[in-house]
């Protein structure tokens, strides 16, 4: 279980943030840009410091300032997807995948099985080769995806995943995010704009405004939201996706 | 109309020229510039163009070779002062070296300068001396040279070295020791009949445009006025003024008449 | 994302090894390495700091002070902030355009032309003031044309000049070089597409985006140019007031009494240490301005 | 994206002005750029190149040939090429912490280290030999010690790496803290969430990234302590095979006969152009593996 | 009118595309991650240059391989999302928004007026002050929007540009963009994933397959395109959005 309460001026204004992520659970995190969504999932990364508060996965600290502990975020074991992606620009497709791995110090032949594994499922075994800088932005999105994923953490952060995929795609990781996960059983917290994703993937939703959590419900309810009213969105009629 | 010469003067006249110049200044109220250097460099600079009324060497070598390639007006070459060289130790002289036969001893620092400069070269010249004299022997000389451990191409090296106290001694010009230096470094004399002397020429240059103002510049360098100056800064005037720079020229260096 | 800069003293506030070590397992490895970085810090700070403290402990601060007062260190002085100014203006102006040209374009002799410029580095000084003398001399291959229009550099605080940019170009170039290359190509199209012409991408998007490099290698050239001696002591020799910049100066001293000298060099030292660190002050709020 | 990249011979390709002016209203104004770029770039590398090739076209080169059988020649290009490159590798491996640590960490002191890091730059080499000499000498306030061990450094090979490395480590240093300034924290976030230690992220991640960098301020400080002279005489002193570095001979030299000292500069200088652009072929191909 | 014909040799394929886009028609680009659409609107921008082939705009060559014509990209007068924002990350918001009427050479007081106007319509004008590198992601591609339209351009070149925004922002966009483009009457490509954004903003589609046009047709008939068929979108019941 993923426990997060914290505080954390930013420019604007100030987040403070409690929520709680059971184990498998699907936290869909939806509000305006700049609300602070990004924010939040760095802090749980462990990438900047709360001012104050307690973040705790599995009943134990990663960061708790009346301890004064703060646990670095290579420790954490963290699948983190980010918004810009951040590929690493002189690796090609399958290091940028590999490198979680290597950091765990799986043998290459471990590595090569299962990087192969991901890069198929994603479609990028035949740029494998190519630099990540010179993969269009969907396939780097793919990569991020990948190189998330396939390190088996305790912890899926991921923030806009979805976003640059296309329309196949996006059907086809719908469906594997939400089964991957609740296989696998770890807490996981999505950032989206797409309403879709939550009714299809979503557990739970939570509504950000300016730092806050302005509502918090089952993930089928956010359609109902006043918040979010005048979307043009219409969730899908039937589940099958 | 404010005129100028120019004198190309080696480095180690810097302080006693400067004086010299400034008494000229006083009495002509005309300014000597000066350019100081090396006077390797100094060649180098006129044989790529640079102009100067007067060229002033540290040593026979460089003004033989500007004679010889034409720069100079012969005439007025004159040896104004002289030199000869000491052995410098550190003050506290933590080598305990009294005199010349102590530089033989095993593990000491010794720093010459390099043959192609003067020092250097007067330096091989005495301990050739040494060599040939049944009181130290070839074997002291080479003695001497193991313990070399740098050969220097200007003497202020050799100097700041010794002061530094990083060397236990050296061989440098009398003059070298300056009243400032005379705190940190003691000169052990050499003896008339292993020394050498040596010269510092000075003459016009064919190309200069003040011919009578410079030689006006030379004659007050070798007054009784600029020679009290060289005097005050160690060096060693010289007695009779018609000595000639051939008479001079290294391999023929006479015995100390100083 | 400057937020996510760690500090160094950073985990000095977790807690100690008796609570809650389990919860940090990286945290011994993070101490030592701490440790090894502060001591490499330390170590390499103090073999660089160690000479120059040297100098000042060894040397009379009181005569450093009154050597200030002689005409001959102020003229040398202003000489050298004068010359070092000037010549690092001419290598921000001349080598910005070549370094920008090397990174971007493709040209025949693109590869000698950049090696060249790193040679005048590799040359000993000394040589360097006699090539300058060859080439731009009363007797050398240009200066020889330039002579007959009665236009003579060597000798003059210009010579002073051409030597120290001869000697520091490169040392900008390169670095300016190197960071025009790291410039993502996406700024400059976006730029393009929005109407700017390839100058005011420069001007404005490029040049910005590099100003921290070419900042940096600006600094360089202009020390560079303050501790010249070898190639301007040849080419432009060593005259009071109008060649004797501050290194001259020094070695001048030297001939008499190298306590002078060290003075002296201290009162380089200081000088330069200041107008380095106020170059960098402002440069670092500009900057600011511009990356925050 | 290496597609954008325009080549400069690009608009050459375009039409006659007679035929489809009007399309290109920026042609004419594109062509004067090029004219003007190419003029500076020329004017330039001929203000470079011309004193090098001055000092070829006067120099005797069967001379300099026969100079390179020549034994003190052959002792002093072995040590330089061998103290240059331990100088390089002593001035990266010291260095690179350094840079990284300055340009990543805030320390109590930051600022004044990194300035320090400039002065040997600003201290005419002379004088930075005798501030070695003062710290690390005989008498030295350090040296003193090591001394008491029976471990003298002056007058050693070992000094002469001290020399070399105390005055072009700046070089290096300060290009590299630009270098590791530029690269983008994201990625150092993102190595560390995927589990990387700070010094796996170091070594993987920042390193490379950074590398272009890197490589070029070597190339600056081998090629400033190629040419190094003043610090290396003044604190190793000249002996040859020993501290005879092939700056040192050919001032040795230059004391004898200029034309010979200028026959070991032309070698010195061609052997070392060799050497810088092997290295740039080599790390060119590295690095296009890296990056693209 | 823009017309395009070229063909480009791509890193795996080939990309020959043939359109033509009409004043004031907004032609969607849909297709796979990888499939060539932002090559093509780099192409259109004058960013890189086709092999071969012709791009005109209103009967004038941007580009013609036969006459050896490449007009520069900055007088092609084209408004360009890029997928990356591409923001100057030295530059304040407004110093972005304002980058195309600088190199226009307006008046700061005219600069002034329209910056406003267009930053606070994209509900920017208070971070106006920020640099660009530190804004939340759905603000930068705000700014991307603003920057690229306040420039009233001949051409718009969208690339996914509504996928960072937020839910409310996102359905504003969609009827603003349809009825600004409208209005002005230039030639528009708009690249995406969203079949919402293809059935609320444009006029007429083209699925792109590996670098060629595939289908192509009224936006309206995007849904019934085998190729997107296994997607979960539903065409909004009303079309007030
Ligand atoms: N800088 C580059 N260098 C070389 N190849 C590239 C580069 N950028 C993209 N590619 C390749 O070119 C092809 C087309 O890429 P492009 O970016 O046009 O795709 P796209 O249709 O925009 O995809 P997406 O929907 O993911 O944005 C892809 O195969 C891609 O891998
Ligand atoms: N690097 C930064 N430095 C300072 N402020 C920042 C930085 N990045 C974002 N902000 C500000 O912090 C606030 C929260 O940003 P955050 O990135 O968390 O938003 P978000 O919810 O992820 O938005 P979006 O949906 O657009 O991604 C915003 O006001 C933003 O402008
Ligand atoms: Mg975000
Ligand atoms: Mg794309």
């Amino acid at each position: 279980m993923l426990e997060i309460d914290v505080e954390k001026q930013l420019r604007d204004f100030k987040l403070e943030v409690k929520i709680e992520v059971a184990e498998g659970e699907i936290l869909m995190l939806v509000g305006d840009n700049g609300c602070g969504k990004t924010t939040l999932l760095n802090l749980v990364a462990g990438l900047i410091s709360p001012d104050s508060g307690r973040i705790a996965l599995d009943g134990r600290p990663l960061y708790d300032s009346a301890f004064r502990i703060s646990v670095a975020p290579e420790v954490r074991n963290i699948g983190y997807v980010f918004q810009s992606y951040a590929l690493f620009p002189h690796m090609s497709v399958y290091d940028n995948v590999a490198f979680g791995l290597r950091t765990r110090k799986l043998s290459e032949q471990e590595i090569e099985f299962l990087v192969k594994d991901h890069l198929e499922a994603a479609g990028l075994w035949e740029i494998r080769r190519a630099k990540a800088g010179s993969i269009s932005g969907g396939q780097k999105q793919r990569v991020a995806l990948a190189r998330a994923l396939i390190i088996e953490p305790r912890l899926l952060l991921l923030d806009e995943p979805l976003s640059a995929l296309d329309v196949r795609k996006q059907a086809a990781m719908r469906r594997d995010l939400r089964e991957k996960i609740h296989s696998c059983g770890v807490p996981s917290i999505i950032v989206t704009h797409d309403l879709r994703d939550v009714a299809c993937i979503g557990d739970r939703a939570c509504l950000i405004e300016k730092g806050k959590i302005a509502l918090s419900g089952e993930a089928d309810d956010v359609i109902g939201w006043g918040a979010i009213a005048n979307s043009d969105v219409i969730k899908p009629k039937d589940s099958t996706v | 109309e404010s005129k100028e010469i120019t004198a190309f003067t080696a480095a180690s006249l810097t302080g006693a020229f400067t004086e010299i110049g400034q008494m000229y200044k006083n009495e002509t109220n005309i300014s000597v510039v000066f350019n100081f250097d090396g006077s390797q460099v100094l060649r180098t600079q006129i044989e790529n163009g640079a102009y100067a009324d007067i060229f002033v060497s540290a040593n026979t070598k460089q003004m033989n070779l500007m004679k010889n390639e034409g720069f100079m007006n012969n005439s007025s070459i004159t040896v104004f002062t002289r030199t000869k060289p000491v052995i410098i130790v550190p003050k506290d002289n933590p080598a305990k070296i009294q005199s010349i036969s102590d530089l033989a001893k095993p593990g000491l620092k010794i720093v010459i300068g390099t043959k192609d400069v003067p020092i250097g070269d007067y330096t091989l010249q005495i301990l050739a001396k040494l060599a040939n004299d049944s009181a130290f022997g070839p074997g002291f000389t080479k003695k001497v040279m193991a313990n070399v451990v740098s050969n220097e191409t200007n003497v202020n090296y050799i100097t700041s070295k010794v002061a530094l106290g990083e060397a236990d001694a050296g061989f440098a010009y009398k003059s070298d020791v300056t009243k400032d230096l005379a705190s940190k470094i003691t000169k052990i004399e050499i003896p008339d009949k292993y020394n050498v002397i040596a010269e510092y020429p000075m003459g016009i240059l064919k190309q200069s445009k003040y011919p009578a103002q410079a030689q006006e510049f030379i004659n007050l360098v070798k007054s009784d006025k600029g020679m009290a100056v060289l005097e005050k800064y160690g060096f060693e005037p010289v007695i009779s003024p018609a000595v000639s720079v051939k008479a001079a020229s290294n391999a023929t260096a006479p015995k100390a008449t100083a | 994302m400057a937020l996510n800069q760690v500090e160094l003293g950073h985990t000095n506030e977790l807690p100690g090894q008796d609570r809650e070590a389990i919860v940090i397992p990286s945290r011994t490895k993070e101490m030592a390495l701490k440790a090894g970085l502060g001591l490499t810090l330390i170590l390499a700070m103090t073999f660089i700091a160690l000479p120059v403290v040297s100098l000042f402990v060894k040397s009379p601060l009181d005569a450093t002070l009154r050597s200030l007062y002689d005409p001959v260190v102020m003229d040398a002085l202003k000489l050298s902030l004068m010359t070092s100014t000037l010549t690092t203006l001419t290598v921000v102006l001349m080598g910005t355009p070549i370094a920008y040209v090397n990174a971007r374009f493709h040209y025949f002799g693109r590869d000698i032309a950049d090696s060249l410029i790193d040679l005048p580095v590799i040359m000993p000084p000394a040589v360097a003031g006699i090539a300058l003398l060859m080439a731009f001399g009363r007797m050398g291959i240009l200066g020889h044309y330039l002579n007959a229009f009665g236009f003579g550099i060597a000798f003059t605080t210009l010579a002073v000049i051409i030597a120290q940019v001869f000697v520091s170009s490169p040392f900008y170039i390169r670095q300016a070089k190197t960071s025009f290359e790291d410039v993502d190509t996406a700024f400059e199209d976006a730029a393009r597409t929005l109407g700017a012409s390839r100058v005011y991408t420069f001007f404005h998007v490029i040049l910005p985006i590099a100003s921290n490099g070419l900042i940096s290698g600006a600094i360089m050239a202009f020390a560079r140019s303050l501790g010249e001696f070898g190639a301007t002591i040849m080419f432009a020799g060593n005259f009071q007031g109008r060649t004797q910049t501050m290194p001259l100066a020094i070695y001048t001293a030297m001939q008499g009494d190298l306590n002078v000298s060290l003075c002296l060099a201290i009162i380089l030292v200081i000088i330069s240490f200041v107008v380095i660190a106020l170059v960098k002050m402002l440069t670092r709020r500009v900057y600011k301005n511009v990356r925050d």
